[in-house]
């Protein structure tokens, strides 16, 4: 799968997006962020406060319950501040 | 489908008689145009950057402008946004609509304004003199934007 | 006071450069333009002709102007009318409001041509197959312009 | 005085604007329109639905119980259809 941080989230993580093969055990967004959040510091500042993180599975927003599977593009960002 | 997501600037003038030209069935056309300003939150701002999630961005302004259209009995819509670097008095974005009358033209330009702000995947990074900030989402936007939902 | 009365056409998107020219705190700017349709009420219409109150009309335009100044926080604030006689097509009316935020600038607009539809004194007189005929004014006009008054 | 009238209204008068001196016994809007349709069929038409009537006193809207005076200028039109 490939995962895409945008904006501030990208500053914490340290990298723009990452090709991963979809891990054990994940079926949904929520187990992906636990998954990721044991990867390493960065990625658990970026999840400290999961109420400013949004997530999009193939462009579309979804909630931490939505499933995703190895094909998916699961990006993670903050609110969105354009216009 | 009128969505056009670029670095260059657009042309206010240009886009609208190119919307009415040889479609006298228009009677009204509302825009918004917005811009970058010179100050935010008290503070000078000379620079500010604009990023965006592409792919994602079309697909939610394609999303909105659709809904836009099933609200409204719209003729015609433009949504043209800006990326990249810009700077003070530069212009963000456009929206632009044209209906038969000023009703449908105005609600739709205001509600894809509302709905552009909140759900369009783009983030501001303000250059000022204590340096670079991400500029934080706004709940007035959020509220703007739940008007025009339907449960 | 920047409301102008006049024959000739106008161009939107000069109208927009001039108001935002070096105006870097101008955040938002948002238009409408009332265009002559080439049908009403079931019917073709081949000319339109603008007759107003000169005087009365430069008083009360300006009246209007104020009162959205009044308001709202606006940094600038234009209407054009023409009058005369129009093709369709044409171009009639211009609201343009700036402000440093969307929402003073798209309600003003809105608050502009609702407000002027039903107290500026023009009158349309329209050219169809079966003769000329003044076009009456629509409930809805008044309904709108309702929504805004402060008892 | 001077007198105007638009529109529709102007078709039924024949005239756009016309100079009258203040009658005798006109002190006020009503009164006035009272002595126009006294004038001729043409004035009593304008008239005849008062609902479809606008009036300005010094281009500013006033009712029928607004006081007129000589050196006012008074404009009857319908609706207004701009914008």
């Amino acid at each position: 799968m490939k995962l895409r941080y945008f904006a501030w989230l990208r500053a914490k993580t340290g990298i723009a997006a990452e090709q991963v093969a979809l891990p054990d055990g994940v079926g949904d967004v929520e187990q992906l962020v636990r998954w990721l959040i044991a990867r390493g510091p960065g990625y658990a500042e970026v999840f400290r406060e999961r109420g400013a993180v949004r997530v999009a599975v193939n462009f579309d927003y979804v909630g931490f319950d939505h499933p995703v599977r190895d094909e998916d593009e699961v990006a993670f960002f903050p609110p969105v501040t354009g216009g | 489908m009128a969505v056009r997501v670029q670095t260059e600037d657009f042309d206010v003038g240009a886009a609208i008689d190119a919307m009415t030209r040889g479609a006298t069935g228009i009677g009204s056309l509302a825009s918004f145009v917005g811009l970058m300003r010179d100050h935010a939150g008290g503070a000078a701002v000379s620079a500010m950057t604009l990023e965006h999630y592409p792919g994602m961005t079309e697909k939610m302004l394609g999303d909105i402008e659709a809904e836009a259209r099933r609200r409204w009995p719209l003729i015609d819509c433009l949504i043209v946004h800006r990326y990249g670097r810009l700077a003070p008095g530069d212009r963000i974005v456009l929206v632009l609509t044209a209906a038969a009358h000023r009703e449908p033209a105005l609600a739709a330009c205001q509600f894809l304004i509302d709905w552009l702000k909140t759900k369009a995947p783009f983030w501001k990074q303000e250059e000022t003199a204590a340096g670079a900030r991400w500029v934080e989402a706004r709940a007035e936007d959020d509220a703007a934007a739940d008007r025009w939902r339907r449960d």
